[in-house]
């Protein structure tokens, strides 16, 4: 098939309609028309996206030249199951946030500012899409550095104080983190002299025992440097200010997309660049495993003590982060092959928690826990998807929180370490204690119900179609866990 | 034809129950009493008709599948020597009930409830399978209860309390040994346990003890009586009547099969079964001398009596050689114990039926005119005592020579002691029975002088005077009875009958002896010790006892309260354990937070500044220079700064207020960047060394 | 300790990258932060340059004849960094212009006086 | 084709659930029509299934080893479906005649007819996740009925019921990691999974048991782990009959005997030699739950804790790991279910009549509702196991089976635990009947027939279990001959 074959040069033409779209966004005078190009272009990307991922499952992973230069001088597109799957989600779900962003962007920002917001949008997705594809670590770098800009800007366009104020502190975080990233670029390039994973891969196998603590060092750079971004544990303090403050949608797509643009990247360096065998035997590894663990119990302490929803659903991402880095530290392929399909998981569903959570803020005006009580009468789409969301998060049976976390405990186990399968159960323990209230108080109770309106504040269905679609997608992503895990951990090979 | 009779037997007191029931419903009392009566006359003649096929062989049912393992009916001799008297004592009471109860509330349950007596009564004593036994015996416990309550006031309550409470602790008691009897022998039936049972060691003698207990509660056994002195008089009499005469002897056939079958004579076990027996003996006719309620007395004497059959039972595994006598003793006196104790009650019936009081101090003098009364009282009291020409005697007779040949075989001090104590309390029976005879039916009384007669009515008296001819007429031709006897000491394995001599010199003799002794020990115990004279110059009766140490409100009370309330306590605590847990952690964490850090020095800066509001402070901090600026500004200001006094000392305050501003620290820019520091430098430092 | 001075542009590069660390940690100035944060970069960028200097080299500039691969130092870093400047300068306008919008809405651009004035 | 027929009993009360919120009735008739049709039809529909041979068995969806929701007809599933089903009719029947005085009805009927989809899917699961996927469901539905009243307190024993049963998932969760780690199959199998095994991990799986046994012990009111059910009597009465009777404890007793004999076998726990903590605890649970129930005022309290020592049995029976136990441990479910729910009808139906909750209220209630309260005495003798009732006769095969094990002891708490049961039911009845003033016009005051019907009717069901037992003890004989 033509198409197909065409498929090889997709990641770079989604990539070119992305970015080149976006810069005629603020030419347009007419909102709905930008509105429009942009929802095109994601869709477009979409499609493609899954024609490549089509492809790949077709005929294996392929290697796209980028002004048909070769390796190493030239820039590569190394496109595996793994990359391919994870573009299909990226613009998914980016996708279905634009389209709830279409009804509900306007009573957040102002309108003046609308081409802007998704001119930065299709930037910062073709960015991280291009950090996902990429197999030049520089390369990545500069996807990295653009996507932070362009992540800091979605936050700041509220134009709030406390908006500039989580963004600055965003943007200094994450510069500190790039720095980090760059420079450890310069060690491994110093000990390689290759900025191609591939080649990389071929190099380090001689240079490991050349120079140990270079790897070392570079290795440690790289996890601190894309930990910041990715808010590990202890390095995530701009996370819940910057989700918290910013506009639900930005929340929406910073929360379930940024963040794992960025543990791909550290996916990739440490197994694909570095390689399984020689990643390890470090023990970097299981640094990554007790700040995940740490994670996954502060994440969710912290979230317990939040007043406002939306910075519950914030710590709740560091808690969700922990899991993925736990799953990279367990240094077996499972236990990757499960962290990336916990972004997967992870990505649509907490997508879908802060569209909900969005929708009720917007109907509501008001933002305490507290205050929605009673909000399941008003609001009973709007909350029963937040429930669905709440339920993975908790981990129940089919829906993905719980095949992750299911499969992490199995990983953990068979790989000696089943104490850590306490601090799976604890997790969720404490997700379903910040969850439930939620759920609980919104739907039942007698106080709570009293002068609430069945229905009355409820969005057109018209508007919450997207979130629906997510939940849809949370059930579909439920479903095909086992097929995803495996192409995960074909992927890595 | 015989197997549906066996059924009928059994099911019709049942049936009658509802139908009476449901009879008496519709307010037509004199049908439902004309139907009960009817019914139990049946019952009673079927039995009667069943005497000659039971003499041929015994009658057995067996009906699979139902009640778990089936429903298993066997009538044998020895089962229908107690079926006959239940049925025959039960028809009597009935007529008797029907005068009794005319003016008592809840007739109509009082009948249901006897009729279900009867019917599980008969059930106990027709049951082949020890299970079916076990079955009809609480169902017995549950429906004779209603009938001890009957009169539902306190003290009937009371009594119904112990009495329920023991019955089905003994019960479960019971069943426990019947579960480990089963685990063992793998059957249920009765006639097969004396070969199972001889293989096993001594777990036997536990199974036996579990059983005794069961049944020996139901036979009033020391110290399992305490509920039978409250029970029995509380009871309406006619149901005092069976309660005493009857449902005691379902305990007694439980130790009976406990003894003949299930232990096959074993002598340890026989040996503890006469020396309870002789303790229920002395201890109950001793008791019932300080008595004063009519029906007291006559419960204890039920208690004494029991023991009598106790010692009959006991001696029929010693006994090696004339093991006959004991068994004939034991079967022939619980036939004679419920003809006379039933005739007693129903004596005692009549008096209260008329007076409503039982106490002799109230009725004496009662009876003095009353000739029929008396008379039959009279015949209760003499075949009680034993004297010849009266049932008593008969039984008493053939329990002592089993008891001497017992001393002939063993010839012990132990054997010698049991015969002063057989002695003993005999005489004591004497000396309680003619407490009451003399006081109610000799003494004078004004106030009862003539008046009453006409109160006792036909209904009340045929019945007891039938008792009455029964008694005198086995007095007078034991050998009728022993002739039926013959039957079932075949069951336990005997053959061959008895050529006892009852009337002979040596027997009138011993009597004679026994007599005398309890017309001593009324004269000189009796009537002097325990009688004294009131204010009013009148002789009545007190119980010193009353005072004296006693089982039920000394042991069993108190050590039931403590045990129960310690484990209740323990209970509690598990049954909130979880909850208390986790309340008293967060307990805890709350009272972390709100440990005082370094409070003196905040206080003082409180004071300091509070003491600043208003008017010009001193003080080198800079806070507080700038609180006295504010201060002077105005008084808007002026709660500004009781605010800001306020936050400095709460903030500071506690552990939580530290955590807290900690927390919001953690969310400082600063604090970003130097745990980003922190975390590079020791995940350097880490990697590298 | 030798190796330290035999890399001096290693050394140097991390002496600057705790200078600019240092800044960017303490100082309450948000200018002087992002100064800080200048300064880092501009170690990374000395670090990585350094990484393709062989000294007694040229530039990669091919001037009459063509000296070979021996002859010049290696490009790559140098045209690296020329990116990594680019985006070094984006980011410090973008924080600079973070910092003027934060000066207009709290009238300060200290930090601890952002701090304190929470919420509102 | 006829296995797709297994998905109806399970699905179809979940579509009518949903209908039944969606349709708006004209009048009462024909709401009652419409629930009656859905939970009679279920029952039909299962009994109709159960004709076809071999029984059906139906792999949903199966994405691998573990996520594979599957559904198999056993005769254990058949057991626990059938008795479900036939008490879910009565409770029908009695609730629709008491929630004539409670609010919310529509909501209650709603879950009340999804619950009876969820218990049939938990009584058809073929393996544990499965299982274990209907079980939190079943949480979930449950939950709007335990809060029913809405009130603050109902509330506050919601968030417990909530919590606790949570906690219990989470130890569920965690055992299933372990066994799964040691399997690689979590199927029902009746001799279990395990003995299939060539080399296992002995501890690994000691602690799987263990905590299984706990998780699923929060529902079946283990001690300590029980405090959720007295709390949730907030209920309204039938909702407590049905927790008690069938739908919530009995599916954790449901589950623990799938998890003891048809995962691990009776040859490989008795291996373990890890019993006796497992024992301790439902030794205390038998003993605490009389005991607790002899201080409680409140009729319902009283029943709840009274289920808690029931329960106790139907572990004990379980966990003694042999025949006559287990006989006794699964005719005690049976006979407690009925029992139980009759109890609490009761209750309800004095309530629903009188108004009136504690036992220093109900004096001489006896006279006034005579039917009613024979029913509950002899529903209680029966309780207290007392020949010839069906309590008797699962008592019966309990203590074979305790001495069989040649623990004594057991039968001992058994017996001392049929003592307080009497020391906390009897005096009910005394006070029912034998107390209280006696009026000169005794006025009957009988509940309405929608609620006399089931309680006369299931205390025919009492008396016949009691007096013939054999044909439920046959079926039951023939499947605890298959699993141990």
């Amino acid at each position: 098939m033509i198409s197909l074959a065409m498929a090889k040069s997709f990641p770079l033409l989604i990539l070119l309609i992305l970015l080149i779209s976006a810069f005629i966004m603020p030419l347009v005078k007419n909102n709905r028309v930008v509105k429009g190009i942009s929802l095109g272009t994601m869709m477009m990307a979409a499609v493609l996206s899954v024609i490549t991922m089509i492809y790949v499952v077709k005929n294996g992973s392929f290697v796209y030249r980028i002004g048909h230069w070769d390796a190493p001088w030239g820039i590569e597109f190394y496109i595996s199951p793994m990359e391919a799957a994870i573009g299909v989600l990226f613009t998914w779900v980016a996708g279905l946030i634009l389209w709830y962003s279409l009804y509900s962007l306007e009573k957040e920002i102002p309108s003046e500012k609308l081409p802007f917001y998704y001119l930065l949008v299709n930037v910062l997705i073709g960015a991280l899409l291009g950090i996902v594809y990429s197999n030049d670590i520089f390369n990545c770098f500069v996807f990295v550095e653009i996507s932070t800009l362009a992540s800091c800007g979605i936050v700041v366009i509220k134009d709030k104080k406390e908006n500039i104020k989580a963004a600055l502190k965003y943007l200094i975080l994450s510069c500190l983190g790039s720095g980090l990233f760059l420079m450890g670029i310069a060690f491994l390039y110093s000990i390689t002299g290759n900025l191609n994973m591939t080649f990389i891969y071929k190099e380090v196998a001689a240079a490991q025992y050349v120079y140990p603590n270079v790897i070392l060092i570079s290795v440690v750079l790289f996890t601190i440097g894309l930990g910041v971004k990715s808010a590990m544990f202890p390095l995530h303090t701009w996370l819940p200010d910057a989700h918290s403050s910013a506009p639900s949608v930005s929340s929406a797509l910073l929360s379930s997309l940024v963040l794992k643009g960025f543990v791909i990247l550290l996916i990739k360096i440490l197994f694909r660049a570095l390689g399984f065998t020689l990643v390890k035997e470090l023990p970097i590894l299981d640094l990554i495993l007790i700040l995940g663990s740490l994670g996954m119990i502060m994440g969710s302490v912290f979230a317990i003590l939040q007043k406002e929803i939306k910075r519950v659903i914030a710590y709740s991402s560091v808690a969700q982060v922990g899991y993925i880095f736990f799953g990279i530290g367990l240094a077996s392929e499972l236990g990757v092959a499960v962290a990336l399909y916990h972004v997967f998981g992870h990505a649509v569903t907490k997508a879908m928690l802060f569209l909900t959570v969005g929708a009720m803020i917007e109907t509501t005006g008001k933002k305490k826990i507290e205050d929605f009580k009673g909000i399941g009468k008003e609001m009973p789409i709007t909350l029963g998807l937040f429930t669905l969301g709440a339920l993975s998060m908790v981990g129940i049976p089919i829906l993905p929180g719980f095949v992750s976390k299911w499969n992490l405990a199995l990983a953990s186990i068979s790989a000696g370490k089943p104490i850590l399968v306490a601090i799976i159960l604890i997790s969720s323990i404490l997700n379903a204690l910040y969850y439930f209230p939620v759920v609980i108080h919104g739907f039942f109770g007698e106080e709570n119900l009293k002068d609430r309106v069945y229905k009355s504040k409820q969005k057109p269905v018209k508007e919450m179609l997207p979130v629906i679609c997510l939940s849809v997608a949370v059930l579909f992503v439920g479903l095909i866990s086992e097929p995803l895990i495996q192409l995960f951990s074909l992927g890595l090979k | 034809m015989n197997k549906i009779i066996l059924m009928t037997i059994l099911l019709l007191p049942m049936i009658g129950s509802i139908i009476g029931y449901v009879l008496g419903w519709k307010s037509r009392e004199k049908y439902r009493d004309l139907f009960n009566i009817t019914m139990t006359g049946l019952v009673f003649l079927l039995v009667t008709y069943l005497y000659k096929a039971v003499r041929h062989g015994t009658i057995e049912v067996f009906i699979p599948d139902i009640m778990v393992t089936g429903l298993y009916l066997k009538l044998d001799m020895f089962r229908y020597i107690f079926v006959w008297i239940t049925c025959f004592v039960w028809f009597l009471t009935t007529i008797y009930s029907t005068q009794y109860l005319i003016k008592y509330k809840n007739r109509n349950r009082y009948y249901a409830f006897f009729m279900l007596t009867l019917g599980s009564t008969i059930g106990v004593f027709l049951s082949e399978n020890i299970l079916n036994l076990f079955t009809f015996f609480e169902i017995m416990s549950f429906t004779s209860y209603a009938l001890v309550i009957h009169d539902e006031d306190q003290y009937a309550h009371d009594a119904g309390q112990i009495y329920i409470g023991m019955a089905i602790g003994g019960g479960l008691i019971l069943l426990l040994g019947i579960f480990l009897l089963f685990d063992y022998t793998g059957t249920l039936n009765i006639s097969e346990y004396p070969l199972k049972m001889a293989e096993m060691g001594g777990l036997k003698y536990l199974i036996s003890t579990l059983l005794l207990i069961g049944f020996g509660i139901k036979a009033s056994m020391v110290p399992l009586h305490v509920w039978m002195p409250k029970a029995h008089p509380a009871a309406p009499a006619p149901a005092s009547a069976v309660l005493s005469g009857i449902l005691i002897k379902t305990g007694i056939f439980g130790i009976m099969i406990l003894s003949g079958y299930i232990m096959k004579d074993d002598q340890v076990f026989s040996m503890i079964l006469l020396v309870g027996g002789l303790t229920n003996m002395l201890l109950g006719s001793f008791l019932a001398m300080f008595q004063r309620n009519i029906k007291r007395i006559l419960a204890y004497s039920s208690m004494s009596h029991a023991g009598y059959i106790l010692v009959g039972v006991g001696l029929m595994g010693i006994l090696t050689e004339h093991k006959a006598v004991a068994i004939y003793g034991a079967l022939y006196h619980v036939l004679n114990h419920a003809l006379f104790k039933v005739l007693l009650f129903m004596g005692a019936g009549i008096i209260y039926m008329i007076l409503h009081e039982l106490s002799i101090n109230e009725i004496k003098g009662f009876g003095r005119n009353k000739t029929l009364l008396k008379i039959i009282f009279l015949v209760g009291v003499l075949a009680v005592a034993g004297m010849p020409g009266f049932n008593g005697f008969i039984s008493k007779t053939l329990l002592h020579e089993a008891l001497a040949e017992a001393h002939h075989q063993y010839s012990g001090i132990g054997f010698t002691i049991a015969e002063i104590v057989f002695t003993l309390s005999s005489a004591f029976s004497l000396a309680y029975l003619l407490k009451i005879f003399v006081a109610v039916f000799i003494e004078k009384n004004e106030a009862y002088s003539g008046q009453y007669k006409s109160h006792v009515r036909a209904g009340a008296i045929i019945p007891a005077l039938i008792i009455s001819v029964v008694i005198i007429w086995i007095g007078v031709r034991p050998f009728t009875v022993l002739h039926m006897l013959e039957g079932a000491v075949e069951s336990f394995g005997y053959h061959g009958h008895l050529e006892a001599h009852f009337y002979t010199m040596g027997n009138l003799k011993a009597t004679g002896f026994t007599m005398l002794l309890g017309v001593i020990i009324y004269l000189g115990f009796v009537r002097t010790v325990l009688r004294r004279k009131d204010a009013n110059g009148e002789n009545l009766y007190v119980n010193p006892a009353l005072n004296w140490f006693n089982l039920e409100n000394h042991v069993y009370i108190p050590l039931g309260v403590y045990l129960f309330e310690l484990i209740s306590e323990m209970f509690h605590f598990i049954d909130q354990g979880m909850i208390r847990l986790v309340k008293a952690t967060s307990g805890w964490m709350i009272a972390l937070q709100h440990i005082e850090i370094r409070p003196d020095r905040f206080q003082q800066l409180k004071k300091k500044l509070e003491a600043g509001i208003g008017r010009k402070p001193l003080g080198p901090i800079e806070d507080i220079q700038l609180v006295k600026e504010t201060a002077e500004l105005s008084v808007k200001t002026k709660s500004y700064v009781q605010e800001v006094v306020h936050d400095i000392g709460e903030e500071i305050y506690s552990l939580s207020d530290v955590v807290q501003r900690v927390g919001r620290n953690m969310n400082t820019l600063m604090f970003s960047v130097l745990s980003f520091a922190v975390i590079l430098a020791i995940a350097l430092v880490v990697m590298i060394y | 300790m030798e190796r330290l001075f035999i890399n001096y542009f290693e050394t140097g590069a991390i002496i600057l990258f705790g200078v600019g660390f240092a800044t960017l940690l303490l100082h309450n100035n948000l200018i002087k932060k992002i100064i800080g944060m200048n300064i880092m970069d501009t170690a990374i960028f000395l670090f990585f340059i350094a990484k393709g200097y062989i000294p007694g080299r040229e530039a990669p500039i091919i001037q009459d004849v063509h000296k070979g691969a021996a002859g010049y130092i290696n490009p790559v870093p140098s045209a690296l960094m020329l990116t990594g400047i680019v985006v070094a300068v984006s980011i410090t306008a973008f924080a600079l212009a973070l910092t003027i919008k934060l000066h207009e809405k709290y009238g300060t651009i200290e930090l601890d006086q952002i701090m304190e004035m929470r919420g509102d | 084709m006829k296995h797709l027929l297994l998905l109806f009993p399970v699905f179809l009360p979940c579509i009518y659930a949903i209908l039944y919120g969606l349709i708006r009735f004209k009048g009462d008739t024909h709401r009652e029509v419409f629930i009656g049709t859905a939970i009679v039809g279920n029952l039909l529909l299962v009994i109709f299934m159960l004709q076809s041979n071999p029984l059906p068995s139906l792999h949903l969806f199966r994405l691998d080893q573990f996520v594979d929701v599957y559904f198999h007809v056993d005769k254990m599933g058949i057991l626990f479906s059938l008795l479900a089903s036939t008490l879910w009719i009565f409770t029908m029947f009695f609730s629709m005649e008491y929630m004539t005085h409670e609010k919310n009805t529509k909501r209650f009927f709603s879950f009340f007819i999804l619950n009876l989809g969820v218990i049939m899917g938990i009584a058809f699961s073929g393996n544990l996740f499965t299982m274990y996927i209907f079980y939190e469901l079943l949480t979930l539905a449950t939950y709007p009925l335990v809060i029913h009243a809405e009130t603050e307190d109902a509330l506050y024993s919601g968030k417990k019921y909530l919590i606790y049963s949570f906690f219990g998932a989470t130890f569920i969760l965690l055992g299933m990691i372990l066994l799964y780690s040691v399997t690689n199959d979590l199927s029902f199998a009746a001799n279990g999974i395990i003995g299939k095994l060539d080399n296992y991990n002995e501890t690994i799986l000691l602690a799987a048991y263990f905590v299984m046994f706990i998780g699923f012990g929060v529902k079946a009111a283990l001690v300590p782990f029980h405090s959720w059910l007295p709390s949730a009597m907030v209920a309204p009465t039938p909702v407590s009959a049905l927790l008690h009777a069938v739908a919530v404890v009995k599916s954790g007793i449901f589950a623990i005997i799938r998890v003891s004999y048809f995962i691990f076998g009776a040859d490989i726990l008795g291996g373990m030699k890890g019993h006796l903590w497992i024992n301790v605890m439902v030794i205390f649970t038998i003993v605490l739950g009389s005991l607790m129930a002899l201080h409680q005022e409140n009729l319902k309290k009283r029943l709840a804790y009274s289920t808690i020592s029931q329960l106790g049995y139907v572990l004990l029976g379980i966990v003694l790991l042999n025949k006559n136990a287990l006989i006794g441990g699964l005719f005690h479910l049976i006979n407690h279910a009925v029992i139980k729910i009759t109890l609490f009808f009761i209750v309800g139906a004095i309530y629903f009549t009188t108004g009136k909750k504690s036992i220093h209220e109900i004096k001489g209630i006896g006279r006034e509702m005579p039917i009613t309260m024979l029913c509950f005495s002899i529903a209680s003798i029966s309780l207290i196991g007392i020949p010839p009732t069906n309590g008797f006769a699962s008592k019966w095969f309990l203590a074979l089976g305790g001495i069989a094990e040649n623990k004594i002891f057991f039968v001992v708490i058994l017996l001392f635990s049929a003592f307080l049961t009497a020391g906390y039911l009897l005096p009910i009845v005394v006070t029912a009947f034998f107390q209280g003033e006696e009026r000169a016009l005794e006025e009957k005051k009988e509940p309405p027939l929608k609620i006399l019907i089931p309680i006369v009717t299931l205390t025919g069901v009492i008396v016949l279990l009691g007096l013939f037992p054999n044909i439920v003890l046959q079926f039951i004989r023939s499947i605890v001959g298959e699993i141990i």
